[in-house]
């Protein structure tokens, strides 16, 4: 690959480039070099959460040896030390979404779900009224499905879903109708079971001309696929810090600015509050306001070290790695495996991403990930926490297989191998 | 792959692709218990009907994994005619059986929450009354199979239960 | 010291025994070989955060490094050994404060304020109507207060506070009267402001004869105490991971299986549900039913730890220690500092724990914090998240020094040291 | 403690011990604003009087740390008799100074929000236009009690908006 050449654009450079160095890459990864059943691990869970690379763990590691202390309101050294770090990974974390006021917009929750009840709780009571509508669609993950179901139980509010089409894309021929009188769109950036990348941008358009504003679970996109929330023109963005890399135990809400500082508490207690006296509270302002107790302060200096890790490959090469990945993977399943295996959602391509849910013959799912287990493959089996997809796909389960940038097409020839063996286990089954 | 073989003995397999007492038994008579694995979306219905205090007929309907269709085939097949004393301890042996290996804190059942104290000591166990159904004890190599092979036998229990 | 003198009761041996020996136990905490100011860290603010033992953070990272995976769907070794780990530190967990089905009773929130926050949500939407009385105490913690302010805004439900006399304990001369008709009993076993460990299973008792709840705030007395649910008689207990030397990210809610049985879910997602539907979702079981999205897994790791550590040395053994060093802290600051110090809360003593909280002169805690700092003393100016127990104390802020295992009689004299400094830098001011 | 000492100038304990135009005004004919500081509680009251598009009376009232209740006594002896125009002027480079240093993300304030980008160079700051504030400059080095200086600063810089 000719790289003097300065014509190439960024277009060029992920496609010429395809891969990333996986196999230097997987050092950074200590769990890798573990093995099971004799047999070096083969991890397609990344859906469920990614594997933690060395930076990451030596950063929460070496904040509870040198720095731990508790946030804001501490005047000794170790205590601004953690403040400051504290406040720092606000700021980048925003900035890796592209946020412009990142010390006002960014939230740290629990989780993406915590982040989503958030939104619901606090803006959904706000706002909403009986017979309001709010619109989700097909492919929801239960965590943008549920909050609004028990808000839907007390408020009286209607849920419209979009449905999916036949390839697992949504059906977007009558999205117009679906907003109109709509308050609120709930969409995932990128589905959990189909690989899906949702078209948020414009989707985003039709909402606002509607006068509806736009959440975005990217619970999904923000840790595989370059994320600008300028340019999804989205209100709301949740994710999780354990599926980019990050710890578990923290979770991020992204919110515009106006949106937020119009938005009443959610949960009560120390650090959200300008002031209290036995009948009534004053709260303070955002981002303090959403943060009641004491907040996952060694969590956000390890998403910090998270997003540094996934800035210093480069989102665009990440996901360009992965596409081509998705790829070598649809086409070998096809090839090896054929109409046995019945792979769910779009075709390779830019609206795709590494989430691989399949069926394979009629071995239950539960046994195909029991088999591939011996081969130290991780998937899933299960309903991926979105049954209402489910139904609509008529399966009681799949098995996903999901990538991140540490996989290979290695890794995809031992996921085939043991879909083979299955094959054979429970031949006639 | 010693520990899939003994997981999925030629006798779980054969309950599997031909499973037993399959379907459904009309209500009335028959007395009718769902079951569901919110992990995995596996669900059994299970009628049954007793007379004389004897489980004279049974009947599994649902769908999911061989583990959890084949427990149910064998479980229909060792229950069926049997005086509801005589099942009620197959019931407790079985789940016995289920927990015994699993657990590092001793007495925790398949869902890690805390049962009945059962038989301690392994041998405890009397395989000889479960026949066939010890083909089923490579699942506790597997602790979160250990749901798919309980699913039916709470099913059956829960049946038991509301019917006294 | 006789140790073979076999009629010894506990108490003996912890009033015999007195201190533990700190010089071994710092060194399990690497942050106390950091140095500030060229000095050695003086940590006095275990009430707000805990310092971090080794065992503790390499238990985190040794669960990133060789087991992470997403808990309760997979099949794979390291799915399976995560939930494994995952449930055993629930059940650690729960037997540490002697629950009797921990599986079924404890729940992993985010902190002890989100634990609060469950109650007044869940429980209290359930049960709570117009008019309802809810009772406080004058020594709580905003994380309890501010959530039955919220719901007392939303429900107009009546909050009454018991009131502390002049020693800062709670006068609990009429309690039988704030109980009438009450339905909820809210109380800190140990106040973060006054060290005063109050007589939860006497509260327990009059309020269960009046047909109240009681929910025990423990945040301050489970990492101190040893702390039996039975014997309080507690219906709820909150508390948090990262002041019992756990990590940040966790916090607990232990409750009566019975009564967390009766309430309807918190947050929603996945993870809490049995089935759902497009209009309407069955949520599962406790504690499943409140734990929406993925959990705080090394978090729990992590706290398991904790407890396995508390419990090496011994909750009495830590109690009898933290006793000793309260007592001589009290006496010392009397002797060296006379009534220029005015130190807030009960006299050393069996209701005394080791939080003092006090002014000097008339030095500004934020000053006085300051200079302490370049001693190397970690202490915390400010409200505490107890404004309305400052606003009765006639203060608008204090300084407070609180102990841990880990503190000696030298870190009290350090504290003295910086305080003559502060008085002499303040000097006339 | 060569620190402290920068942070505790003798003007500043100074200002501390003997506050100046300590008191409020009447209201009206001046106006009242309040400042808030949650983390620590500290109060600042500051009341004003603008004639002529100047500053022509100001009084301070509240409770606070050293600093917050220097820097309000030294921000009204800067201010009183200034006009509005070299006020707002004053409290830009006031909190420029307090903003300068001190994070290594380059433009945050003090609560670590993104404010309008100020003086890149610590050199822009002119000192000569502080006069006895310079004496604050030491605040910077301890990030947490930048919130007590700026305080006063921000509710008097509220009260102009206000009155404009
Ligand atoms: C008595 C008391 N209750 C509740 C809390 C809240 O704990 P957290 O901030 O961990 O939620 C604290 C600590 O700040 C406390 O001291
Ligand atoms: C699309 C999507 N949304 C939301 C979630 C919830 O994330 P968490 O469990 O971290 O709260 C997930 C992951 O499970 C997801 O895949």
């Amino acid at each position: 690959m000719d790289m003097t050449d300065g014509a190439m654009t960024v277009d060029d450079v992920e496609v010429a480039s395809g891969y990333l160095d996986v196999e230097k890459l997987r050092r950074d990864f200590p769990i890798l070099a573990e093995r099971v059943h004799d047999r070096r691990i083969v991890y397609l869970d990344s859906a469920a959460t990614s594997l933690t690379p060395r930076p990451v763990i030596d950063a929460i590691s070496k904040y509870y040896e040198t720095t731990h202390a508790n946030v804001h309101r501490g005047v000794y050294a170790t205590a601004e030390e953690a403040t400051r770090l504290y406040e720092e990974a606000r700021i980048k974390v925003g900035r890796f979404i592209g946020a412009t006021r990142p010390g006002e917009e960014v939230v740290f929750t629990k989780n993406a779900t915590e982040a989503l009840n958030l939104i619901a709780s606090s803006w959904g009571h706000a706002n909403l009224k009986e017979n309001d509508v709010v619109v989700l669609t097909e492919m929801e993950h239960h965590s943008n499905i549920v909050p609004w179901i028990m808000l839907s139980e007390e408020l009286g509010i209607e849920l419209r879903y979009v449905p999916i089409d036949g390839s697992g894309r949504l059906d977007l021929s009558n999205f117009d109708e679906f907003c109109d009188g709509a308050k609120l769109v709930c969409v995932s950036a990128m589905s959990n079971v189909l690989g899906t990348i949702n078209p948020i941008t414009e989707m985003s358009k039709v909402a606002h001309d509607h006068g509806a504003l736009v959440v975005v679970d990217g619970a999904q996109s923000v840790p595989h696929l370059p994320v600008d929330i300028q340019e999804l023109g989205a209100d709301f963005l949740a994710f999780s810090g354990h599926k980019m890399m990050g710890p578990t135990g923290i979770g991020v809400l992204w919110a515009n600015a106006t949106i937020l500082e119009a938005m009443p508490p959610f949960l009560g207690g120390g650090g959200m509050i300008l002031d209290v006296k036995p009948e009534k509270f004053l709260p303070a302002d955002p981002p303090d306001r959403f943060e009641a107790g004491t907040p996952p302060i060694a969590e956000a200096v390890g998403l910090a070290a998270a997003v540094d890790y996934l800035q210093s490959i480069g989102m665009g090469q990440i996901r360009s790695h992965e596409r081509s990945l998705t790829a070598f993977a649809l086409e070998s399943i096809g090839e090896k495996l054929g109409d046995d295996c019945r792979i769910f959602g779009p075709p390779a391509g830019d609206d795709r991403g590494g989430v691989m849910s399949f069926s394979y013959r009629d071995v239950h799912a539960h046994d195909i990930a029991q088999v591939l287990d011996q081969y130290g493959v991780c998937v899933r089996p299960g309903h991926h926490c979105a049954k209402p997809l489910m139904r609509k796909l008529g399966v009681a389960a799949t098995a996903r297989a999901s990538i991140a940038l540490y996989n290979s097409e290695d890794d995809i020839n031992v996921l085939i191998e043991g879909l083979v063996e299955a094959g054979r286990l429970f031949a006639n089954a | 792959m010693a520990d899939l073989e003994e997981l999925y003995r030629e006798i779980i397999l054969d309950h599997y692709r031909s499973p037993r007492n399959r379907g459904e038994l009309p209500v009335p008579p028959a007395h009718r218990v769902e079951g569901f694995n919110p992990l995995c979306g596996d669900e059994v219905v299970v009628t049954l009907i007793v007379n004389d205090d004897t489980v004279s007929d049974i009947k599994i309907g649902g769908t999911g994994c061989s583990i959890s269709q084949a427990s149910a085939s064998l479980m229909s097949s060792a229950v069926k005619g049997k005086p509801v004393d005589e099942v009620r301890g197959l019931i407790h042996t079985f789940k016995s059986m289920m927990s015994v290996h699993q657990s590092t804190l001793g007495d925790a059942d398949e869902d890690g929450r805390q049962i009945e104290p059962g038989p301690e000591d392994p041998e405890l166990v009397d395989s000889d009354a479960l026949g066939e159904l010890a083909a089923l004890q490579g699942v506790v190599k597997f602790p979160v199979r250990i749901k798919c092979a309980t699913l039916s036998w709470n099913a059956l229990s829960q049946g038991l239960d509301e019917l006294s």
